[in-house]
């Protein structure tokens, strides 16, 4: 599966891209998130504490035990500092 | 029900009057107007606003929606700039037009509190030497709890 | 802190912007604006606004000073207008900006309460061959309790 | 005792002026009240139901019992409606 994977705030200053394009069969956000890690410390380093990361699967908001499904766009961010 | 996320200005006099024009039902209109502030007295050189395009948008429609749905609402509105604003300039604002106040307020408070929380936007303050993502509220989730 | 009680309209937007001016604390500044309505669907002419000089200023003066005590607030502003206004024109504003948005919605909500309940103004509907009083409602009353 | 009475909205109207200098004994606002209600029947109209009239002492909302003591106005008026 081809996924376009976007970072944002701190996350995207930590792994140091905006957008990336992603060939993975990892099944959950969860299981992208592992293999991302195991890939280089910088993901490592932007996901070592899921409980301040958020996860958006297709522009809606969503917990990591989400299937990744038919999904095309997978974005990880901070909680939001809006308003 | 409108939305518009952008990097300029926006006049809220303006906003108002176009929001209630023409509508002899609203007897009643709540505005929030959000600003850059500066917590260290002087230091802050600017804020940058970060958002998600796409995202952002279908955010802020999904709560305008919510809020529709819940309060008798004659129109609403909602702006949310984003790139560098400086000390006292204008982030954001939401306004609420109902025929009756207690709808318009209280509208206007579950607009801001979801927007907080579930809008995509993040804030970076720039000072001279250094720079600093501003932290979520734990605040900010509580105010949104307490619609549920 | 800051009353107008006036024939003039006003601008909301230069009177948040003058609010929030030169102070880098305020993040907050949330309006309550109300507009003159037509409930008949058309047959209004005009609504006028009668008020008890002297009185309403220090009445006013009161409430906001109460909201002062009670809340953070940077700045306030309450604006009534009196005379003869048509459909859709403001009647009165009020202001009120904090570090805080929680701190500014209530407020504001506080001083629409009591403003509604304690300031000697009075709604008069003027319509093509009669007029009207505007009742006082008891919900007003119960709006200001929850305050107490 | 010398009293500037003010009358607005619906009381003004029933009373028919919007001011007057009163000469009076009265103690309290209810006796005064009294007072004008005996005088004439435009006083009485307006003053026939007073849970819909409120009172003002030098520009002060006060009760029906209030002592008029040094009082220089009193106003009479329905419950506001203003904002």
């Amino acid at each position: 599966m081809q996924l376009d994977v976007l970072y944002f705030a701190w996350v995207r200053e930590r792994i140091g891209i905006a957008k990336e394009q992603v060939s993975t069969d990892a099944r959950t956000v969860a299981d992208l998130v592992k293999e991302l890690s195991a890939r280089e410390e910088r993901y490592q380093v932007a996901f070592q504490d899921m409980t301040v990361v958020k996860v958006a699967v297709d522009q809606v908001l969503v917990s990591l035990e989400t299937p990744l499904g038919r999904a095309k766009e997978v974005a990880f961010f901070p909680p939001m500092t809006g308003g | 029900m409108s939305i518009s996320v952008q990097s300029d200005d926006f006049d809220l006099g303006a906003e108002v009057a176009a929001l209630a024009d023409g509508n002899g039902d609203i007897g009643a209109v709540v505005t929030f107007v959000g600003l850059v502030r500066d917590t260290t007295g002087g230091a802050l050189l600017s804020m940058e606003l970060e958002h998600y395009p796409g995202m952002t948008e279908q955010a802020l429609a999904e709560i305008e929606l919510a809020a529709t749905k819940r309060w008798s609402l004659s129109a609403s509105r909602v702006i949310h700039r984003y790139g560098n604003l400086k000390t006292g300039e204008q982030i954001m604002m939401v306004a609420t037009a109902s025929p009756h106040r207690k709808d318009a307020f209280e509208a206007a408070e579950f607009l801001m509190d979801y927007l907080k929380t579930d809008a995509p936007f993040w804030k970076k303050e720039h000072f001279k030497d250094s720079t600093k993502w501003v932290d979520s509220k734990a605040d900010d989730d509580a105010a949104k709890d307490r619609w549920s």
